[in-house]
């Protein structure tokens, strides 16, 4: 209890208040709901043993850095520069709560202002907000967003056009933000080559939005995606998620029509992290400014018209809009975003590309490899991919899956997880430190597993 | 003065240093016209410059680190650094949240190990650690309770109730499942007006969402009777768990008669709030709530003899619960602030209760400092209390009104004079029923000296011409920022600065 | 090369200098002394690549807590509260040097002058001084200053009376800060019991100096020491050098007599970090002021009268003083004393105490549990220990370590490296963190050795 | 105003958590007559106050990354925090010096690589990585000349030659030695007048010491000159090695004919300098020396078929030098230091000649920029330069002279004006034999605006009221001050402020 610096001097705040004992202080509990006894969990340890513990525990958990490692589906085994959660977690960020006194905040402010500058140039829209909880609840709020900006206009209010390779996980917390507010999500539909089918697509003309991936949850790049304004008309929205590691290599949606940009941000800031805390990154032009969800820093003046920075546009917010706010968002991701403005600066624009780069590479190199077994196939060995891809394989995945992880190679997702029909396809995710042992630990693994199973 | 980030643009080569890509033709395998035509203009910045850049924005921010943060409502306490090195290990940063259940027993048993404790401290049967603030776990317990009306064939229910005093994120979540709100009004003292309530419900409610102690700090002794009224009209109570804090081992939501509750493990647990996030926003259901939770959750069994595990003798495991929700975060919510929490509540144990203790003892000090001034002191006016109770809790509310009306000065005016003093100001005029209120949250990791001190410093302004105090704040890094103007002009990225407005 | 602002910008500065290429900068270098080529050296690498390489070497070594180990020896396995690196590392400390501009170094001057209450508190004598570079250093330049201070008024000038136990690498340390300045060091005897022989202590009255450790080198604390003012009389300084954990259980030194106490400040602040950087603590009554080595902090005002901190006594300090200087100390062990004050604050008196009280149950712990396996004998029975004990094991010491160490078990230090005649002695270290588990393994892995040798 | 650490002391019960001891009848074990009868007055402070004291405590100081520190001859480079992140590897923290062989090979290892490297890169034949600062590895040095000489029967030589603007650890580390010093003025350039050193040499030099760029940063282009001197002589020439940062890749001692070196790796190899340290000082030797190098030092051979060792085929091993002095420090050196300073070494490889010739680079332009104001500038008086050369090296100085003769105003005043602007003053007074002496070192890892900005500044306070100047600072957290006071005060610890003087 190291952390309670009036320990044993209890009393003596106490007589100066004209109390007794600490009891005093719940007098104003009703008796009949007082817990009765003290709390049934363990006594308190200190940090040499929680230390212990948890190095115990945490020590159990098999580290992703740890072995050849091709898991990704949305989530980056990524390098986060040193710097990064160093300067981060000074306590002056660290210990900080939203911004609500600008004044003695200018720091904090400062850095999402130019957070929201790296994210509007990532991805070639005016506007982005401070952070989102992740990807998933990015997506779904662009959707709602979007909904609450164009119902009155288009013919058909309340529809949004979702693409169906949307990975299950998103789609459910799509469908728990846009259930209660009566908005219909319909699939758009892909054809055998993963590519969005764009003939089907012109369905969602005259709704409020579409919202597709690129890549999409295979891996695919679809430049198909670059004629959806042309396809869908001016006044539906569209709403890209994007991997945020491509936009070195890959136009950026705000260049092609996006109207919104979501995508998760993780990537750039902070390491995979058991899924959390990570943020979704929320971009949009200026059409959705007002009914956008998140905070916005704004730059301003002070008294003496010095520039300064403050929480702007707070109205569209629950705090002060309430129910009628555009989200329910306080809380978000301020200090992840951070780590991710601090990565993106050190990287550079030469950085960006160079690391778009090397994750291409890998993924072509792995791909090239992978496929050359015997009984492996791509599930679509025409279509351009980044970062994943999928194979089919000549039995289930979850037992090719199981084999090669006793041999210590984490291979890859198990896409029957996510559609039961693709219970022998394995989503193979590759990164910037994907090296040539790990390329052939997982082809040796692989090959060892068709063979046997044989 | 600081430059932007975007003033590091010297030297055209640079780029953070990285391996080489893997020899491979990989040239042709973007479609030229998916080609990127123009990269970002993002800083071309050396690691040196940007350091001394971030370095230098540190300075001008205030935590609890720098200074005492009497944030009312936002708990704002230290955050001990052990929890931060904890989450340094590759065992949490180093985690895809998609790896086989035996490669991440250990986290699966500090997710467990959590749960329970929740469940525990809160009187519920069922806890989820997938909410990734105290907002969307709010949001997370509406839906429950919305997929429960609807399988009970009593999806009619469309009203959620909320106190006049509930933080914002309370209507706005019930909202974003769809649901009409209604607001009622607090008693003259701050509770809840039975009446007012017993007039609300009815056969449309769903819920009411309440929390308590209030964000007056007061706790609400006609709880149970409350819990009764919704309960018989056949809504479910939700607790807005916020103010945890003040009752841990002392009372809890289950025995208060509550079906669903959110705990914000960044204030109770000490999760940093770094700047505005992240947070963590469990909840925890009884159990007729307990198959609407997402998922998954944790479970475990006694494991086999093959399977290793983290030596327990349990063998941790995925849950699928059988009505879920489905996902409202697209993993297992904020791991590392779940592994932070952790750390922090061993650390206590069962003696949480002397924490909540301790933090109730330093509110109710701390007012009764601040409303006992040196009577030699020419104070121009003295607040009143935002609710007149002989003990709060956690915190407490003072409205600034007679100084007001005798001065002028208003509550933001006394907040941003207390930035001068190096304090960060308390919550400014929230709850809004108390007029001019100024909300004080001492925690209980303050020591009586700063207690002591800031109810001096505060009494020292009540005393200041008020000129000074009208003008304020005078020390910080830039004076009092404009806001309309912010909103007015909408400079919301570095150089094009185009009128958005 | 991320450290390199200027990079790519080179010839814009050369010309506004009015030069042409990098080498007009090296053309006062003499061609006959210019290198020729490049530096015959690998080429730069990437932080991901210098992390993947240090994690593979680093991680090829056996880090102390990853079994039961029982080395000290001077150096402890220690555990330092996670706050200590965090907040010492702090751009602020880290980054700064020595404060010659008080003025922005009231921050580490006033750590550093509470640092310097803290060790004087611990050890009971009214001055320290801000660091020494370890606990030889500090042993060697207090014989030094001591020679400096009494040489002209005892009768045996440039005499000083070393303990034999002294271990020979401070030993050697003691010889290389003394041997060319003319100072005779004889060797003070101990008996057949570890305890320093006091009747042959009286012939080191008259000298400069007696250098003794509290507890010696075998870990015995000994009671005699206390009698040491008495025998050698008034004129002969009395250095003691302590184990600074004793001191939450163990009279200090500066109560019974001591002129000036050193010794390792490791335990209170770093891990033992491969020997170094680690700091001596040096403190002295005020008769050693005016001619000690290293860093002093006074408390002073500023212009308007206000507390403020300065380096004070400078002039005892080689960059004015130069070859009359003191001592040459320039860069000390500032950062890792400041650590040291860190955890000393936290652990308070009463932590301290705790600490001290935890390490001596371990030690009569393990020394009850080894001394009761048959074949395996107490070097000293009778003689208080603490942190250490030696045992005198039927076989070689180097034989039976690397037996326990095939067996997981760093079983402690082969006390024939430092004298010839005890090949066959064990110095068992034990600490605050050693477990029951650990003196079971440690006993089991002995048992074994006795037994499979015999 | 942050008070001081002994303010807390008003629980009691404070302390920090540890477990519990070993159950074991240790009571009797310290005799009575042994016990501590009164524990010592240390802080009684919670975790919160500590780190808000610690923290508070460094918002007063100083450092690289909050802004430039051109303090001369320290070489204050940026840090990276790569260094930081490697040296918490417990394969590094958590190692003792004396565990077998077996067990360290990676430290071996990566001592290995930096006693080659920085062999190579000084022209040397062995190295010791153990002197813990350069101080001390100038004590070494001469140590190892001294056994020299004595073993080749020259123990009669007793005098070191040091030149007058050499660091103040050059003769006080001979002199520790036990040697006499012989200090020969600079020629009126800075530069060693060889005249003056022919009449100091003779039979009893045992050795000269010299930095080469001088402490005026100036490269000595006699320097070959100059060893055969003292060479002819019979002595042994030393080569002070914190300028090193000026040469890297360019020339090195070894070509310039000297014998032994020591290296500051916390200035040339960036391991971050903490308020006044840890350093790191190793030696490099010339084969005729190195049979007296410190023991132990780091060799290799192959490795035998079951000697794992980190997998590059060889196995590391300390070696102890034939006729070694011993031990200066009680361990291997600062062991976390080199491992810092591989890290940044790997991380330019051959590439450090790039790094010194950016180093001379920013020394050239800002002193460039700084003699060359803009002319519609009112300046007072231009500084005159330290030492006149085509190029300056690393470092360079300034003499003000000029603007003392004219209004007043010293080095030291503009020193403590340019804190005001946010900057660490120059190294002040230092070399003596430059009067009113400012000495200036930008490094590698300034940019070009840093350094422009700095000279505009400085510009500006030439133009400034004097008594302005001559009252600085004015901004920081305490003004000017008095060493005066303190020394003759001398109040050395907290509270008892007896008199010591
Ligand atoms: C009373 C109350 N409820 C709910 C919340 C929302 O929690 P979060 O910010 O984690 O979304 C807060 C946060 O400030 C709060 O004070
Ligand atoms: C020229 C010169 N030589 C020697 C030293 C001494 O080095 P250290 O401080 O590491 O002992 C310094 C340090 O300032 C120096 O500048």
């Amino acid at each position: 209890m190291d952390q309670l610096p009036n320990l044993g001097r209890e009393q003596e705040m106490l007589e100066i208040m004209g109390l007794k004992s600490m009891d005093d202080l719940f007098s104003d509990i009703p008796k009949k709901i007082r817990s009765k006894g003290p709390l049934p969990l363990p006594g308190p340890q200190s940090e040499e043993e929680i230390i212990r513990d948890a190095n115990k525990l945490l020590g159990a958990n098999v580290d992703l850095d740890c072995r050849p490692s091709f898991l990704s589906a949305g989530l980056a085994r990524n390098f986060v520069p040193s710097m990064v959660p160093m300067i981060a977690t000074r306590g002056e960020f660290l210990t900080s709560y939203t911004p609500y006194q600008p004044e003695v905040s200018q720091g904090m402010l400062q850095a999402m202002w130019e957070f929201q500058t790296m994210i509007s140039e990532l991805v070639e829209l005016p506007i982005s907000n401070v952070s989102m909880y992740d990807a998933s609840t990015s997506a779904a709020e662009a959707i709602t967003c979007a909904v609450r900006v164009k119902s009155k206009k288009v013919e058909k209010p309340n529809t949004v056009f979702v693409s169906e390779l949307v990975p299950p996980h998103r789609m459910s917390v799509i469908q728990n933000y846009t259930q209660g507010v009566g908005i219909e999500i319909i699939k758009l539909p892909h054809g055998e080559d993963g590519l969005l089918d764009l003939e089907k697509a012109s369905s969602a003309s005259g709704s409020c939005a579409v919202y597709v991936e690129q890549p999409n949850s295979f891996g695919i790049l679809d430049e198909g995606l670059m004629r959806l304004r042309e396809i869908v008309g001016e006044k539906t929205a569209i709403i890209v998620g994007v991997d945020v590691t491509t936009l070195g290599l890959v136009e950026p949606p705000g260049n092609w029509g996006a109207d919104i940009v979501v995508g998760e941000g993780q990537p750039f800031g902070i390491g995979p992290t058991a899924g959390g805390p990570i943020y979704g990154i929320f971009a949009c032009t200026k059409d959705f400014l007002r009914l956008m969800p998140g905070r916005i820093v704004g730059q301003s003046i002070d008294t003496s018209g010095k520039t300064a920075y403050t929480l702007t546009l707070s109205t569209r917010e629950q705090h002060i809009r309430r129910h009628r706010a555009t989200s329910n968002i306080c809380s978000n991701e301020t200090l992840i975003a951070l780590m991710g403005a601090m990565h993106m600066a050190l990287l550079g624009p030469v950085g960006l590309e160079k690391l778009s780069t090397r994750i291409l590479a890998s993924t072509v190199r792995t791909m090239n490899q992978i496929s050359s077994i015997e009984g492996v196939e791509l599930a679509f060995p025409n279509s351009p991919v980044f970062r994943e891809f999928a194979i089919r394989i000549p039995g289930k995945s979850e037992d090719a899956l199981s084999h090669m992880d006793k041999l210590g190679v984490t291979a890859g997702f198990d896409l029957g997880n996510w559609w039961k029909d693709k219970s022998s396809w394995i989503l193979v995710g590759c990164d910037e430190r994907t090296s040539e042992l790990d390329i052939k630990a997982l082809k040796d693994a692989l090959k060892s597993w068709v063979e046997e199973s044989r | 003065m600081t430059g932007t980030i975007f003033d590091f643009n010297g030297s055209k080569e640079a780029g953070w240093s990285q391996p080489d890509p893997i020899t491979e033709d990989y040239s042709e395998s973007i479609p030229p016209q998916l080609r990127r035509s123009k990269l970002p203009e993002w800083p071309r910045a050396s690691e040196p410059e940007l350091v001394r850049h971030y370095t230098q924005l540190s300075q001008k921010n205030f935590g609890i680190d720098t200074g005492f943060y009497p944030l009312g409502s936002c708990t704002m306490k230290h955050n001990p650094r052990l929890n931060e090195r904890i989450v340094q290990h590759p065992g949490i940063d180093r985690i895809h949240p998609l790896q086989p259940e035996s490669q991440v027993q250990g986290l699966l048993a500090i997710y467990y190990e959590m749960q329970e404790m929740l469940a525990i401290c809160s009187g519920m049967d069922a806890v989820t650690l997938q909410p990734v603030a105290g907002a969307q776990g709010e949001f997370t317990a509406i839906r429950c309770i919305q997929e429960y009306h609807k399988e009970r064939g009593e999806g009619h229910r469309d009203k959620v109730i909320v106190p006049d005093s509930a933080h914002g994120t309370n209507p706005a979540s019930a909202s974003m499942c769809g649901y009409q709100i209604i607001e009622i009004p607090s008693a003259h003292d701050g509770r809840i007006d039975l009446d007012a309530l017993r007039s609300a419900v009815g056969d449309d409610t769903a819920a009411m969402m309440i929390t308590n102690p209030s964000t007056l700090g007061v706790f609400e002794p006609e709880i149970a009777e409350a819990t009764e009224i919704v309960h018989n009209a056949g809504g479910q109570m939700y607790y807005d768990g916020a103010n945890f804090n003040a009752i841990l081992g002392k009372t809890d939501p289950g025995r208060m008669g509550f079906d669903a509750v959110h705990y914000n493990l960044h204030k109770t647990f000490s999760q940093p709030h770094g700047g505005g996030g992240p947070g963590s926003g469990p909840i925890g259901v009884k159990e007729h709530l307990s198959k609407f939770l997402p998922s998954p959750i944790v479970g475990r069994r006694e494991a086999t003899e093959d399977e290793v595990g983290v030596a327990d003798g349990y063998w941790y495991n995925w849950v699928t619960p059988e009505s879920t929700i489905g996902k409202v975060q697209q993993w297992n919510g904020n791991a590392g602030a779940v592994v932070r929490s952790w750390a922090f509540y061993r650390r206590y144990g069962r003696e949480l209760e002397t924490m909540s203790e301790h933090a109730v003892l330093n509110a109710n000090y701390l007012r009764h400092v601040m409303m006992n001034p040196d009577p030699n002191l020419q104070i121009h006016a003295m607040p009143v209390e935002g609710c007149p109770a002989d003990v709060v809790k956690h915190e407490f509310t003072l409205s600034m009104s007679p100084l007001k009306d005798t001065n002028g000065v208003t509550g933001k005016d006394i907040a941003k004079r207390l930035l001068d003093y190096g304090y960060m100001a308390p919550t400014l005029y929230f709850p809004q029923i108390v007029p001019e209120c100024l909300m004080f949250e001492p925690t209980e990791t303050e020591s009586k000296e700063v207690l002591d001190k800031f109810a001096q410093d505060f009494h020292s302004i009540l005393a200041e011409d008020p000129e000074i105090v009208l003008s304020s704040p005078h020390t910080t890094p830039v004076g009092r920022v404009d806001e309309v103007w912010a909103a007015r002009n909408l400079i919301l990225r570095y150089n094009k600065s185009q009128d958005l407005s």
